[in-house]
């Protein structure tokens, strides 16, 4: 590693402690509370935690999402937004963190302590190429001219396996979701820091890629020797990689879930499930991606779907997987009638969508849920829970006031949530919470089909478990016919009747529940997602 | 930082001294042999010098045959030469390119005799064929030039004659009150230079503002130097010029005008206020107190050359109108018809209130169409009936108007009295005289409303359209004599504003009038003219077809380096002795 | 609650400008037209509280105004009589707050050019400034909204039409389309005639800016997934502009209205000038402003600039009351920017 | 290619749009009352039938559509049409006053941004700071007073202090004295002042606002999780980002800026196309009127045009988008 062992540790700078005293313990961590004002009150995210690192090891800290994770993260590094206070201490090599001033703080940052935000994707700037945003690090903290600071790049990038000159000059928007991984390790590591805070680094992957960037932390540091601090809700995670695992205490209780899932028997809301008759067919659907906007670029033309051919039984849970791009999420969009198809007929209950005027469309439009994958942005931040999910009832109908509040409740209740924060804005709610609101609402117009985009992602375990509950049961309460979309084998095998995987827009294998049997299916086609490796440009998928 | 500012400071300083600056204007040529020589009797002077003028408008044309605009007449006049020219301040008419002429004893030829040894300003010499040349051109129809109306006499336009290379004969079709009068400002073209495009059809496009200086020449006391558009037109001396002071010296003094076109009036006094122009020509009279308080400090001096040829007036519409189009204006009409109900509106407009508060007091009252700063021609016999409600009030009443419980005035079918005043909205004064008017009708029971409109507008509704109650405006400004005003009174005339459609007169008094003016066109000898123009005026201010109202005075200024100094209150005010005019100091001519 | 204050202690202020130019007829000591020839350009009235022996009155009083000879309008204070101001004396045109007797005058702000009183002129000059300039701001942005959201919403020909349009009416001129509005006018209309007139006029000319502002903001709201959600179970079009897509706006749209209401007010002076504003005698603050823009009006009679001073201090108030409510809202709709 | 393409689209675009207001502008210009000889027929020295031969020798008597085409005709042969005040073709009384015009809104625009930059920037850095507060107090002040009062002060100032002309654009003999540029410069600085002092408010809150969110953003707080300086995250990171409404903005003021400069001129005696084109308005010398429009309309469709251009080079995400 001729390039990382060239920079040597910071011997170049001011250090603030001498490098070379073999201090074993790297960071101490004690009595750490976090808190958050808010308007009526203040939030504590962490309470009283200690813990240490030491030098060269791997510590994890698990913790269900809203455990206060991300706050530890923050807090060590001095990135806390206004408004939260810190108490505590945080010793850095003796030194502590939470008294430093802002200068001594930037100096830390990155060259000793680096941390790797949980979503790269945002934590990357859209308008500066990759290789530039590695350099700029190392030349914040070190003596090197900026052409020196690039050819450093260079070489992390080479060790993050982008090695390619495309890669450096490449803008985060050309990236796949595991490159920008690798971009912001990448970052984390230039500067050869002593510690590295490693946020969710694979949230959001699938099991492929999440091994590879697993494989690549765990190369990257034995070949540098930093401390890692490992953040995480998924285990596997942190079991794989970590030496000592810490379990944090959920200092936010969110309610008691198996209690919200009793329906009660009274109502009906739906069809009794009829695992006969089929509800909804595609035939020869096609879709293909004509590019937008001022600068339009001939045979620009990119082909996401060819030829769909699928059908979906009333009652049943189908889960459609595939690899980033293989035009999954299109064709739940085509379904759900968010998106138009070029060709092809989408036969519900006999009815042809496609071609219907818009008039007769939205009739049908309600007995087909979408559910997306970032609940929040779904939710319109000006509404109350009632109103969010009441708006399909006064779109359809214009129910009256106190007829949506019902209503609401209602489905609050059916969905696990407590009707006695009905009145609170949706932007109150946690992303959990922001999920069931979504499902809610999916489920006030009593829809035949609902779709789940990826909406299971972004939770963590436990709550995805109990989401998963949900679905079983609304399925098997309620009917409703549903189409789980993802690219977690693992997690739709628990539930799935039928698994359908695709590949670059074509439906390349179907299982029915009978033959995954948990087992020997399910490998082939894991490693049929695995084998589907993709060239670097491939664009987002949900383009 | 600081130094910075105190060196760009310094700098500023550095590029704002041009005093040091010397002219390239040309020295005057020395006076040769048999040059006939204009002798000025103003006070000797000192050459050298620029003189800066701010214009409130850029001029439009350098071309004297088409220019109709007041600045480009004020360039155009210092650049070109006239035969016989009124002296601003005597009102009289004095030789010019004419040394002496000669009216026949039947009133109908007019002899010139030019002034020998005379070259325009690029050298070339003046002679009869320039003046046969330049009437020609005027009274040419395809030109369209405005003098043309001027040198129209008795439907014919006068012929202009070369007798020899110094003498031009003028034959009128009838005899012509002061003649002589017409040829001020009618500028003597030069052949040399204008002929070809005359002959090409293409005279209005030639001598623009675009025109190179080389390729224009006058008989004025200077010649163009440079024009930046929008910003400045800079004259310099013509170095051939026919006049010189007593000790021999030839005119002009100075080496240069500079006429700086400021956009409006708050600019050009601006300008002069901070020393940036020399002479400011004829300001509004509310800007004058704050002007006067600076006069100390600053070092200029303000005159007040009394009352203008400028008179203000309202008036109604008489016109004859199709009743089914102008319902309204119809019904008004019979009122505006009544004698009474005008001597009613006259009596009780407070004149004394407009001189002071539009005029900020430097106006004075007038009752008729010829102002106090006429001196030769105002009949200062007219009666100045004092403003008084109650006698208008008995006026209205004996022309059967009657008030109703709350005092408003109604009229014969016992309709309320109401109707509007338009008036140029451009023109603050005038605005102000309708709102000041408005008001004191009101006294009388009327409801009336200032309506200002755009100038065009109100131009389109006199005019045109003939769609309005009454009207607000001046006229005058441009010659003394009874002449430049006939067109307003005569009752087929182009500015009879009140009736525009007139082919023959409406009224007795019309006809009345006509025949006075048609007799005093035609009596050459002044006092017999005067008494007839005398008549004519008392008929105007008891029939009332105008309701005048105030003249404003004329006020200028220059700054304390400028001499010989003579404004005048008939245009152009204060350059109309350009020639004459020189700086006490070397430089530029501005207050320090 | 610090902030509720604020907003508190500007809408009272806001409220106080209001009321006093609704009830200009009982704040005002004289009537807007009333001319008093004799005190042309008089300084602004000096209330005295001590008089000529040194003793203190609690009642303020007035000493009447004398011309003084000499050049332009200059008036000195006749120390030999003083009057005091009564309050809430009757008049023949009803009560008013400030008075004096009719020796002496009340000249709060000055007078004017015909020495009415500038106070009273202001008070029920802006009654009909703000509302034409309110109407005018609320019409254009009416148009605006309506446009913008529709061009930036449904996209394609439409919005290529709208925008082109839209810069149509930047390019016109449009003053040429008044004057020939002010033609096909009687010549004389009532100032609530011209009111209307005038806010119809203005709000038609000024459309076209806000329109293209909120076309920006529009395009991006309408792809917030939330809309896209919303249009999944079944809502039309005009719901999602309506409950979602235009409430994204608002920020923009106060944002436009406080610096538009200004603007319009002074947009008057240009309407007098070509016949289509406020006509004498009737006070207006544009036609105030209108005689207050030549240079010696404002270099000698300081006061002149009454109006002006109202119309920044009422903006002003205008904006802080919108930043304030702006910010207050902001909570609600975190994340969002606006212009 | 593409971007040819798309300039071939725009031109196409600009090309109907123009059009539109040249018919647009000419029919509405008939509207108004009065002619340019009106003034004429006040003046009783001329004659009704000298106005009227004038009105057929300029053609004013021919019907609208052929006016019209008369004047197309005459915009293709380069002359823009024929001014009748000044007896000349259009064209040579445009260019020298558009460049001064360009002048003044181009400085003028240069010192908005330049002050509405630091502060947008500096505001958003530091929210509530006191900075920030005087900025928004400033900006607040001058967005509610009237420009022609801005101006007028301005004026005034100059008029009592005399360290800057009161007005127009060079001072006589300026060639001669050798500080021709530095004489400009002084005659531009109240102008241009002016006209910023208008402009930079609105540009100064929509920089805050942009760089507020840019700053606000994830990766900017990355990036100072990276330990890179508060200098160059606000100037090399932030910035950037920032960068695409203000493009926009920058189009939009660049053509609000010459139009907004018009008053400026008149007022201040600024030798440009505004003094030009009120005159001429109230002249009702329309085929100035005309040309100044169609120029004014360019100079929008051009700025539009410039800014998405911009928009395409600076920002990567909408060049993939193309």
């Amino acid at each position: 590693m001729p390039g990382i062992s060239a920079l040597a540790a910071p011997t170049d700078g001011v250090s603030l402690l001498p490098v070379s005293s073999p201090i074993r313990t790297l960071l101490e961590v004690r009595d750490l509370t976090v808190s958050y004002a808010t308007r009526d009150s203040t939030r504590v995210a962490v309470e009283a935690l200690s813990f240490e690192v030491r030098t060269g090891e791997v510590l994890g800290l698990e913790g269900r999402s809203g455990s206060g994770k991300t706050s530890i993260a923050l807090a060590v590094l001095g990135l806390l937004p206004r408004g939260a206070a810190v108490r505590g201490e945080a010793l850095f090599r003796g030194n502590d963190l939470l008294k430093l001033k802002e200068t001594q703080l930037s100096e830390i940052r990155g060259r000793e302590v680096s941390i790797i935000y949980q979503e790269p994707a945002l934590a990357l700037n859209p308008v500066m190429r990759v290789g530039d945003q590695i350099a700029e690090v190392l030349r914040a903290h070190s003596a090197l001219n900026s052409e020196e600071c690039r050819q450093q790049a260079r070489l992390m990038l080479n060790q993050v396996q982008l090695g390619t000159e495309r890669y450096y000059q490449a803008y985060p928007h050309e990236l796949s979701g595991g490159e920008t991984h690798r971009i912001v390790l990448a970052q984390a590591l230039i500067c050869r820091p002593a510690l590295v805070i490693a946020d969710e680094p694979t949230a959001g992957l699938d099991a492929r890629l999440k091994n590879e960037v697993l494989d690549l932390i765990d190369r990257l540091r034995r070949e540098t020797g930093a401390a890692f601090l490992l953040i995480s809700h998924d285990h596997t995670v942190t079991g794989r990689l970590a030496d000592r695992t810490l379990n944090l205490p959920s200092t936010n209780d969110r309610g008691n879930l198996s209690s919200g899932m009793c329906i009660s028997s009274g109502t009906k809301l739906g069809l009794a499930p009829d695992s006969r008759t089929t509800l909804i067919s595609v035939r020869n659907l096609s879709k293909c991606y004509k590019p937008r906007g001022l600068f339009r670029k001939k045979n620009a033309e990119k082909q996401a779907l060819h030829s769909i051919d699928l059908s979906i039984t009333r009652g049943s849970l189908t889960a459609l997987v595939g690899p980033s791009g293989s035009g999954k999420s299109t064709l739940a969009r085509c379904i759900a009638l968010l998106e138009e198809a070029d060709a092809g007929e989408i036969l519900f209950e006999g009815t042809n969508l496609l071609g219907l005027p818009s008039q007769q469309l939205r009739a049908f439009r309600s007995r087909l849920q979408y559910v997306s994958q970032d609940p929040a942005a779904a939710l319109n931040p000006r509404l109350s829970a009632t109103e969010a999910i009441s708006e399909p009832l006064v779109v359809r109908n214009g129910a009256s006031r106190k007829d949506r509040r019902r209503a609401a409740e209602l489905l609050m209740q059916q969905t696990g949530l407590d009707p006695s924060t009905a009145e609170r804005s949706c932007h109150e709610f946690s992303g959990g919470q922001k999920q069931r609101l979504v499902i809610a609402r999916a489920l006030a117009l009593e829809p035949s089909l609902l779709i789940f985009d990826e909406s299971l992602s972004g939770l963590d375990s436990q709550t995805r478990d109990e989401m998963l509950d949900l679905l079983v049961n609304l399925r098997h309460r309620l009917g409703i016919t549903q189409l789980l979309i993802s690219h977690d084998l693992e997690l739709v095998s628990k539930v799935a009747d039928r698994i359908l995987v695709m590949q670059d827009g074509r439906i390349v294998e179907q299982h029915n529940r009978a033959e995954i049997g948990y087992t020997s299916n399910i490998g082939r086609a894991e490693h049929l997602l695995h084998a589907q490796s993709k060239h670097a440009f491939a664009p987002a998928e949900a383009e | 930082m600081r130094k910075l500012a105190i060196f760009s400071l310094l700098a500023f300083r550095a590029i704002s001294g041009i005093d040091s600056y010397a002219s390239s204007a040309p020295a005057p040529e020395r006076i040769q042999r048999g040059e006939e020589l204009q002798v000025s009797s103003a006070e000797v002077g000192r050459y050298g010098g620029t003189l800066v003028v701010g214009q409130r408008a850029e001029p439009k044309t350098l071309n004297p045959v088409t220019a109709t605009d007041g600045p480009s007449r004020e360039v155009i006049g210092r650049m070109m030469a006239d035969l016989v020219h009124i002296n601003r301040v005597t009102q009289q008419t004095e030789p010019a390119l004419a040394s002496s002429w000669k009216l026949s004893t039947d009133g109908r030829s007019f002899t010139v005799k030019l002034r020998q040894g005379v070259r325009f300003s690029d050298g070339y010499p003046f002679s009869a064929d320039d003046v046969v040349f330049s009437f020609r051109v005027y009274l040419d129809e395809k030109v369209h030039s405005p003098n043309r109306d001027l040198l129209t006499i008795g439907g014919k336009p006068i012929s202009a004659v070369k007798i020899d290379d110094h003498t031009v004969r003028f034959d009128m079709s009838q005899p012509y009150a002061a003649a002589e009068r017409i040829f001020d400002s009618v500028a003597i073209l030069p052949q040399h230079l204008l002929l070809k495009s005359y002959e090409q059809g293409s005279f209005a496009q030639a001598l623009t503002l675009n025109t190179a200086p080389d390729t224009i020449a006058g008989l004025g006391p200077f010649r163009l130097k440079q024009y930046l558009p929008g910003q400045r037109l800079v004259l310099e001396r013509n170095p051939f010029y026919w006049k010189a002071d007593r000790d021999g010296h030839r005119l002009p003094y100075l080496d240069e005008i500079a006429f700086l076109f400021v956009g409006n009036e708050d600019a050009q006094i601006l300008r002069f206020q901070s020393g940036e122009t020399s002479v400011i020509s004829r300001f509004s009279p509310d800007n004058y107190p704050a002007m006067a308080r600076e006069q100390q400090n600053r070092g200029y001096d303000l005159v007040d050359l009394g009352p203008s040829l400028e008179y203000n007036f309202l008036f109604f519409n008489l016109n004859e109108l199709p009743p089914d189009k102008f319902q309204q204006i119809s019904r008004e009409q019979p009122w505006f018809r009544d004698l009474r109900f005008r001597q009613a509106i006259s009596l009780a407009i407070d004149r004394r209130s407009i001189v002071k508060l539009a005029f900020g007091g430097r106006g004075v009252p007038i009752w008729g169409n010829v102002t106090p700063g006429n001196k030769l021609w105002i009949n200062r016999e007219l009666p100045h009936p004092e403003r008084s409600i109650p006698q208008a009030k008995d006026l209205l009443r004996s022309a059967g108007f009657s008030w109703d419980e709350k005092g408003k005035l109604l009229d014969l079918e016992r309709k309320p009295v109401e109707f509007t005043i338009i008036t140029s909205s451009s023109n603050a004064q005038r605005v102000k005289m309708a709102t000041l008017i408005a008001d004191d009708l009101a006294q009388l029971g009327m409801s009336v409303h200032v309506v200002p409109l755009e100038f065009r507008a109100v131009m389109d509704r006199v005019f045109q359209s003939n769609d309005y109650d009454a009207c607000v405006l001046g006229l005058g400004g441009g010659d003394a004599d009874p002449n430049g005003d006939m067109n307003v009174w005569m009752s087929n005339g182009s500015t009879h504003l009140w009736n525009m459609h007139e082919t023959k007169p409406a009224t007795p008094w019309e006809a009345e009038l006509d025949a006075l003016l048609n007799r005093q066109l035609v009596t050459l000898e002044y006092k017999k003219r005067k008494r007839i123009y005398d008549e004519a005026q008392a008929l105007i201010a008891n029939n009332l077809p105008f309701i005048f109202l105030a003249s404003p005075n004329v006020l200028v200024g220059a700054t304390k380096q400028v001499a010989n100094f003579r404004p005048a209150p008939l245009e152009p005010y204060v350059l109309w002795n350009a020639d004459e005019l020189y700086l006490r100091q070397q430089g530029v001519a501005t207050a320090k | 609650m610090l902030m509720h204050r604020k907003i508190f202690a500007i809408a009272m202020a806001f409220a106080a400008v209001h009321c006093g130019i609704l009830f200009a007829g009982f704040f005002a000591p004289y009537m807007p037209s009333a001319q008093h020839r004799e005190h042309a350009y008089a300084r602004p009235t000096k209330l005295h509280f001590v008089d000529a022996q040194g003793q203190v009155h609690i009642r303020p009083f007035v000493y009447p105004s004398v011309p003084v000879e000499g050049e332009g309008f200059q008036y000195r204070e006749d120390p030999s009589s003083g009057y005091p101001i009564r309050f809430l004396s009757r008049k023949s045109d009803g009560i008013h707050l400030l008075a004096v007797d009719s020796q002496a005058d009340l000249f709060l702000f000055g007078t004017d050019g015909y020495g009415r009183d500038i106070f009273s002129r202001l008070l029920f000059g802006g009654r009909i400034s703000l509302l034409a300039a309110m109407v005018a701001t609320l019409l254009s942005l009416l148009i605006g909204v309506a446009a913008g959201g529709i061009a930036g919403h449904f996209g394609g020909a439409v919005d290529a039409v709208i925008m082109r349009s839209s810069e149509l009416v930047l390019a016109l001129p449009w003053i040429y389309l008044l004057l020939a509005i002010r033609g096909s006018l009687p010549l004389h209309v009532e100032p609530t005639r011209t009111l209307i007139l005038l806010s119809a006029v203005i709000g038609a000319m000024g459309w076209a800016r806000p329109a293209r502002l909120i076309r920006g903001v529009v395009l991006s709201a309408r792809e917030r997934p939330f809309v896209s959600a919303a249009r999944g179970f079944g809502a039309s079009e005009w719901y999602l502009l309506r409950r979602h897509v235009l409430p994204q706006t608002l920020g923009v749209i106060t944002a436009q209205a406080v610096t538009l209401i200004p603007q319009f007010v002074a947009a008057e002076a240009t309407l007098s000038f070509l016949g289509l504003g406020i006509g004498e005698p009737v006070p207006s603050w544009g036609n105030m402003l209108s005689a207050f823009q030549q240079f010696q009006t404002v270099s000698s009679y300081w006061w002149m600039a009454a109006p002006l001073v109202a119309l920044v201090a009422v903006s002003l108030t205008y904006f802080v009351l919108a930043d304030a409510l702006h910010q207050a809202g902001a909570r609600i709709n975190s994340g969002q920017s606006y212009a | 290619m593409r971007i040819l393409d798309y300039l071939k689209r725009r031109f196409l675009h600009a090309v109907l749009l123009l059009a539109a207001i040249s018919v647009l502008t000419f029919g509405i210009a008939q509207l108004a009352p009065g002619t340019f000889l009106d003034e004429m027929r006040l003046n009783p020295q001329i004659s009704a039938q000298t106005v009227d031969s004038l009105r057929v020798q300029y053609g004013l008597d021919q019907p609208l559509p052929v006016r019209y085409l008369r004047w197309i005709a005459s915009a293709f042969a380069g002359e823009f049409g024929y001014s009748l005040a000044y007896n000349m073709p259009v064209s040579a009384l445009l260019w020298t006053r558009m460049r001064n015009t360009f002048l003044l809104g181009t400085t003028a625009m240069l010192i908005a941004w330049s002050l509405a930059l630091p502060l947008g920037i500096w505001g958003a850095f530091r929210p509530k700071g006191w900075i920030d507060r005087g900025n928004s107090a400033i900006s607040t002040l001058l967005l509610s007073s009237p420009e022609l009062a801005l101006g007028m002060l301005f004026m005034l100032a100059a008029a009592r202090f005399g360290v800057l002309p009161t007005g127009g654009m060079t001072s006589l003999y300026s060639e001669q004295t050798g500080f021709a540029v530095a004489d400009v410069i002084r005659h531009l600085a109240i102008p241009a002042t002016v006209l910023a002092l208008v402009a930079a408010p609105m540009l100064l809150r929509h920089v805050r606002a942009a760089m507020l969110e840019a700053w606000n953003s994830p990766f900017v707080k990355a990036a100072k999780g990276h330990g890179i300086g508060n200098r160059r995250l606000l100037l090399h990171h932030a910035l950037p980002a920032a960068a695409n409404p203000l493009i926009s903005l920058f189009g939009l003021s660049l053509a609000g800026l010459v139009s907004g400069s018009f008053l400026i001129e008149v007022i201040m005696g600024w030798p440009g196309l505004g003094p030009l084109f009120i005159n001429a308005i109230f002249a009702r010398d329309l085929h100035v009127v005309m040309a100044v429009v169609m120029l004014f309309s360019v100079l929008l469709v051009i700025a539009n045009l410039i800014s998405d251009v911009l928009l395409y080079a600076v920002d990567p995400r909408v060049r993939a988008e193309c």
